[in-house]
């Protein structure tokens, strides 16, 4: 399981490019900063108010009034800045961010995210998801590919949407998957599984690339 | 001018049953702590709070709620605090909570706008969701927008790292986050700030709310 | 003449009360500044960027970073604070000027504004003066009753408007109208001049005040 | 990271005939003269500068309009520099100035819209002048508001006091008015400096602009 998130947080890395604005969802998409090259210098921006966040903040070394959006401590790097949510999310909605990164629930083939409620059963809102999906250049989707056997790419989300139209890319522990105006691609996958397990495991048909490569 | 500083049971003694309270924060990140005790202790009910989200359980917000004072709670974001969870499911009528969660950055603009005077805004997010259900739809310049209404309130929680005399304002860090825009939305605004200085000490280039919008000032925030 | 503006500068000073934020328009209102009682403290508004604008620099300790609205040097009192346009104009917007003080080319009965344009002679552009008018809680619009005999204040405005329906009061050197549905309310007055004069230089019918006052 | 800094003629050399260009300042206090000069020597033409204003005589964009390089002038106040006036009433037909007029509170606020992607504003300002001709009108809760469109630009010139090496910006005194709007609604964003410091040299709390939106760097400004 831990692997499969490592292999995700490693492949997602590799999109972000050097002086990109990146913000990345609580959860598994943090991890990624655990991947990034030595030369390639990302900008992460915190829709709570903070561009240019650093790493989180040492056990005893926290300072209370720097936090991440997602309630942890974090450090500032040098060059950062803070600012109110008006300005986070005029920099979010402006297409000022390069890249944002987010888990799902499901995503489908027309690159529709649901992501924010189960109805009936998990209500916690939708925080900043839906203003980053719709303002962020580039949107990935990371997560693993089932959630207990169960589908979550699919032809048609079945669960309330986060936004429509909006997804790039899916990087799950099987592959990368582009939306594109067919449906989607894969371009990239994991040789620990064949084709047809990922076919078998996705609730959408998968059009294979002619330029198909190993994610790893 | 006006002596603004008062104890914080002097600040929210104004505040009555049914109020509609703006309160800044993410994640009691920026929340002014003594002015929800204060409310806590003067333990008005029938609230309506509009805040980022809920606080997390026996910390911002979460107090109130705890207490059986919010009515109705417009926030983004109530995971966090699973108390939320229980008080909408709940049977018991009297402590049913009712809970309207809005887009993040829509909330902020849509309190921005009341601050500002626009009549409402444009925004994308949350077209083609649930979120726009009962909404004005309108295409401009080929892609579609939602019309969301200002948000304004009674009154308005806001937290200050340092405040000079008349109001003026400094956050510190992630604190700052919905503050200075919930300042401008609401016709009462109580300032919890951890320093106060005398007027002209700020620097005026590094003011973030002006002291315009501030009522009251209460000291000792931590 | 400069008697005239003296006489309308001192008049609106009353206007402004203790605590009170004021955006004063350039030219004949800015005098206003030079008649406010000393335990008056009113907070300056200038719409390029300045809360609590102090006077003028004195010749020679101009700072070139501080201007006000009129391209004049001035000074930034203590408690001061700088912003951008947008949030400048969204104070001014929102309702958190108390009172604006503008001069006019026509007032109307129905407090209806003309003072940007003249068609085809002078189009020096509106500047800010629709969104103070429209915004300011207030506005009182200070000018000479007539210029060079021609009316000023009219039955309805010839020129095209500044905003229409925001004048809350006209103040000149021949009295003080308050603009009511039922028209226009002669309140106070100079009595250098006869009722029947001041009817005379205006172009609308004044009602008188049962608490008509003289306005020195 | 890429070197952002580079002289004021290769910042400018980017620019060709026809740009639209956002400039700072009102009335030049806050306007990077050195870009404008170094347009003037580049001496593109048939540009659209959206500006607060016309500038003076000789100074901010009063020197590109005297150069003959401003084909379409979008402003709130010209009525300072007198050559407005003449151009638009020239008889020679390439020296001809088109101005428009904007509300300078809508002119900000269209500014900012371009910047964080709202699809309009909707404003109570020009409702029953001449400034509402051919634009859509809104009914909300009773009051009326013009819907006002987003104001992009190829390029925007911003004058800084400091700047951090990555583009972090601080503006002194009333030099901040249109420059920190404009940095998020250009495509490509030229920042005029009157000093550049290291990064981290900053505070936080007290940037104004984010490097973020900042291409270019230019030191010198005065």
């Amino acid at each position: 399981m831990s692997d499969a998130k490592a292999i995700i947080a490693q492949r997602v890395a590799k999109e972000l490019k050097d002086g990109n604005v990146v913000n990345l969802g609580i959860g598994l998409p943090t991890m990624v900063v655990n991947y990034l090259p030595e030369d390639v210098e990302i900008i992460f921006q915190s829709e709570n108010g903070i561009m240019g966040m650093g790493p989180a903040a040492e056990e005893g070394c926290e300072d209370l009034d720097i936090m991440n959006a997602g309630a942890g401590y974090v450090t500032a790097n040098p060059g950062a800045m803070y600012f109110d949510s008006a300005t986070s999310f005029g920099i979010i909605r402006g297409r000022h961010v390069d890249v944002t990164v987010l888990g799902a629930l499901q995503v489908d083939r027309h690159g529709n995210l649901a992501s924010w409620i189960i109805p009936g059963k998990m209500v916690p809102g939708m925080g900043g998801s839906m203003d980053l999906v719709v303002g962020a250049k580039k949107v990935i989707i990371a997560m693993q590919h089932t959630q207990k056997g169960n589908h979550k790419i699919l032809d048609e989300c079945t669960l309330p949407y986060t936004a429509v139209k909006v997804v790039d890319e899916i990087v799950t522990e099987m592959g990368v998957m582009v939306v594109t105006p067919e449906g989607l691609l894969l371009t990239e996958y994991n040789p620990e599984y064949t084709l047809e397990q990922i076919q078998e495991a996705t609730g959408a048909k998968l059009n294979i690339s002619p330029d198909l490569k190993t994610m790893l | 001018m006006k002596n603004k500083i008062k104890t914080a049971d002097e600040a929210v003694s104004v505040i009555q049953d049914g109020a509609t309270i703006m309160v800044g924060g993410f994640m009691v990140c920026g929340t002014p702590e003594i002015l929800i005790d204060a409310l806590v202790r003067k333990n008005v009910k029938n609230l309506t709070i509009i805040c980022n989200d809920a606080g997390l359980p026996g910390k911002g917000v979460g107090k109130l709620l705890s207490n059986g004072q919010i009515k109705t709670l417009i926030a983004s974001h109530v995971g966090l605090n699973p108390e939320v969870a229980q008080r909408m499911n709940t049977e018991v009528e009297e402590d049913k909570l009712e809970c309207i969660l809005i887009p993040q950055g829509t909330l902020a603009e849509r309190i921005r706008a009341a601050s500002t005077g626009l009549g409402g805004i444009l925004t994308p997010t949350g077209v083609g969701t649930i979120v726009a259900e009962g909404k004005q739809l309108l295409e401009i310049e080929g892609n579609e927008y939602l019309l969301e209404l200002p948000l304004h309130a009674d009154f308005a929680f806001i937290r200050g790292t340092v405040t000079d005399k008349f109001g003026n304002t400094i956050y510190n860090g992630t604190t700052q986050n919905f503050n200075p825009l919930m300042a401008g939305a609401a016709e009462h605004v109580i300032v919890g700030t951890c320093k106060v200085v005398e007027v002209g000490e700020l620097d005026p280039n590094t003011i973030h709310t002006s002291g315009i919008f501030v009522d009251t000032i209460v000291g000792g925030e931590q």
